[in-house]
């Protein structure tokens, strides 16, 4: 299934896109999708293990398992006001 | 519906004329968001607002970029009001956040919460900008006078 | 003094322009309190603002009046503000109070502070509305529509 | 000695005035001061017995004792804001 990242700020810097669409095997988590997106290498291995993610817009536990064509954000410490 | 049966003009409200909750590009106009919770029957108003600062950790700062997950962030923010308009009770709360490139000076959050009271009025305010701070999804990069620049976490 | 010497120009300094505590009987220009208390420094500023309401107790309410023992109030206020500053630390305050004949919907009260941080910002804006309603020798007595009017307490 | 007593509020409505001399002799407190006032009759009487009290401008017990010429000012129950 595909899953759509979005990217913002820091990770967005280390991965060097605003967004990318990986293929993943059904069933995975939000988790199994990050390890895939880390195992393409260069700035993206620089990602943490277990950053804070959204699934369509709402925050989400890593354990989630993902359908296809869901959003995942990973967001990076929020430092808004 | 009806306009054929009678002369209706659109009612002019300063109320519904600014969302609740609003991530914006635009500079914020603190004399509207004050403008927008004020009512007869609101005696105490509370706002807050942040700015930009000259410096952060003793580092002279030249301006600041504020970036975010706009779509997911409106929802948080009108969820972050939500919750705190449901604690305050009777009351009128406008929360505005700006996003893009900033100076400094510039507001980056106004917060005002207005009701019969004062104490339900500090408390929505406060409520909303600690709850921005943790869970708004907003980034912000300062840009230093050497024209380097970090993200801040 | 060395007005012979060279030419001074005074310089305009929002700052001293407004003084931090102020008892008044115009109306209180909003805008200018913040202005008054902004600068690149603070990145937080908590405005507090008292308006006339409505109604009180469920009772429609003409306006208001507004008393005080000026020259005590303008020490009380002075040494309010004063207090707050203290414990704020680095920041600015201004708060002003309004007596005289007001109408619904008029400010009262405007109570500014801006600080580097949040927190010293609302605990300031805060602390200075809860000591003002303890003992700044203010009074205020309610119009009502029926003509009468009321000394509160 | 001369004091001078500063009405406001409802207690200047009671009174009738808003400032009034009175001579009340050496050694007097200000609850001295505040029962010959009441004293007075009328209006004054209906003063409470213990108000709060300034001596000129600032707040004071009512056990302090006055000097000539002070302002004493009885303060009704405060409400700004």
């Amino acid at each position: 299934m595909r899953i759509k990242f979005l990217l913002f700020a820091l990770y967005r810097d280390l991965v060097g896109a605003e967004e990318l669409e990986l293929v993943v095997p059904p069933g995975s988590t939000a988790a199994d999708a990050v390890t895939a997106l880390r195992a393409r290498g260069g700035g993206s291995s620089r990602l943490p293990e277990r950053p804070v993610v959204a699934i369509n817009r709402i925050y989400a536990g890593l354990d989630e398992i993902l359908s296809d064509n869901d959003e995942l954000a990973l967001l990076p410490p929020v430092a808004g006001g | 519906m009806n306009s054929h049966c009678c002369h209706r003009w659109p009612v002019v409200d300063l109320q519904s004329a600014m969302q609740p909750a609003l991530i914006t590009r635009e500079a914020i106009d603190t004399a509207a968001v004050l403008a927008a919770v004020s009512a007869p029957a609101h005696g105490a108003v509370a706002l807050f607002l942040g700015t930009v600062r000259e410096q952060n950790d003793g580092r002279p700062v030249s301006g600041m970029r504020y970036d975010s997950y706009e779509a997911m962030a409106s929802d948080v923010l009108a969820e972050i009001v939500a919750e705190a308009a449901a604690t305050m009770g009777e009351g009128e709360i406008v929360a505005v956040h700006r996003i893009g490139e900033l100076s400094i000076g510039d507001v980056s959050v106004a917060i005002a919460a207005a009701s019969p009271h004062r104490a339900p009025a500090f408390d929505a305010a406060r409520y909303i900008i600690e709850e921005i701070k943790l869970r708004l999804p907003v980034w912000k990069q300062e840009h230093y006078n050497d024209g380097s620049q970090r993200w801040l976490a």
